[in-house]
């Protein structure tokens, strides 16, 4: 399994201020807008920001929905990690991770991962390194509902995801 | 101890959550999969395979080496799919 | 100078239908919110959803304002033939890139791009690119605006910029 | 052919267009900024720094090897500073 370094072990990088960290696990659809919006005023000094949206895709028309099942409490905790994870890494002022569980419907919301930083870098890593480890690392599992009626089953865990998060490792 | 299951762990051992006394000679992650599997046929079925098994204790990510130490609760679920 | 490989020269990938790409330079500002929408609909097997907004710092204070000066007609091709090439590297379903010009305060939008793609690395990179080539290629210049009234300059050119978009040659 | 400056190109030459008239013999981009520099200290102090002007013909990034080759249109500037 890997491990993220963790925000605690990490070196102190700079005197800056503590990254602004939300995590929301929830039923109900988000507002990336505004989303994006409250982490581009988190300063006059933020000069990039950077959405990761994740959709339900509906696999060619064979999916009615994906359901996904969650560890409360862990969830929260293990996505927090992360994000603190990443803002001991990147110098980032603001970093949201709100997750969904329960039905969706293809087009819809399932995930959405912000990075406010003052340099595009430290944004586009961010968000990328949360939304990595969020996939191999944060307690969901989704189940597929066919367009037929039937159940497609518990989705497979992709070998490309867990090489996309050994990346980071250093 | 407070045990939890997701996903098709949950399903195949039919329920979400249970407490059990476990002996003082179960004494880690390894050795507690060990003794549910010898309860009956459906827990050994859920965890027959062993590698795609995932364990938290008290909500963090653990190795099948972990030490038990005293953790009030232990989840079992297979590799996460979320994001 | 760097020359990202010409999206006419770029092998297909495969038989994917052609990626909506969008490209607008304009004055007034552009909704974040609404161009994301766009591209997560462009169809039901779009999954993942990137964008960076990039916006007008004010320097711990020092910035009253920035000007953006363009190359009106050379901005509009530039760009479009920067998310040509990045259409061709990955598959991607939509690319959108709009650029202001003219006076932008602090706090305010200058530069959006956003990439919808099937799979989140595609659309992760696909932005990243589109970013580091927009920089420094796309024919855009920024004036400083002091806060004590006076003109700060032209903004020189970061080496930082052109060692992020030499990571792109292959 | 139009000329066409920007940024502290533009403010050193002191406007932003002009259209000239380009001798048969200046054949590159190269050629045109040395035919330039030589009209007026205008041009000579915008040109300077050879290696911090860049170049497009017809709105087309170009090096200043770059043949004229009849392009109806040549703009010069610094390095972009855009995003």
């Amino acid at each position: 399994m890997t491990h993220a370094k963790s925000a605690e072990n990490a070196a102190p990088q700079d005197d800056r201020p503590p990254a602004a960290i939300t995590v929301r696990i929830q039923l109900e659809d988000f507002d990336t807008a505004r989303e994006i919006e409250r982490l581009s005023e988190t300063g006059a000094n933020v000069g990039a920001v950077v959405s990761f949206t994740g959709l339900c895709r509906d696999e060619n028309g064979r999916l009615s929905a994906l359901e996904l099942e969650h560890y409360p409490g862990m969830a929260e905790a293990e996505i927090g990690r992360i994000a603190r994870d990443a803002a001991a890494r990147w110098p980032i002022t603001g970093l949201t991770a709100i997750h969904r569980h329960g039905r969706i419907a293809p087009g819809e919301n399932i995930v959405l991962v912000v990075a406010a930083s003052r340099h595009r870098a430290a944004a586009f890593q961010a968000a990328d390194f949360l939304m990595d480890y969020l996939k191999t690392r944060a307690p969901f599992w989704k189940k597929e509902h066919l367009r037929d009626g039937g159940s497609g089953g518990w989705v497979d865990a992709r070998e490309a995801d867990t090489r996309a998060a050994d990346r980071w490792s250093r | 101890m407070q045990l939890r299951y997701f996903a098709w762990v949950r399903e195949r051992i039919g329920r979400d959550a249970e407490t059990v006394e476990v002996p003082d000679t179960v004494a880690t992650v390894g050795a507690l999969i060990d003794w549910l599997s010898a309860r009956d046929e459906a827990y050994a079925g859920a965890f027959a395979e062993r590698d795609a098994i995932k364990v938290a204790l008290d909500q963090e990510h653990v190795d099948h080496e972990a030490p038990l130490n005293g953790a009030r609760e232990a989840a079992f679920f297979p590799p996460m799919t979320g994001g």
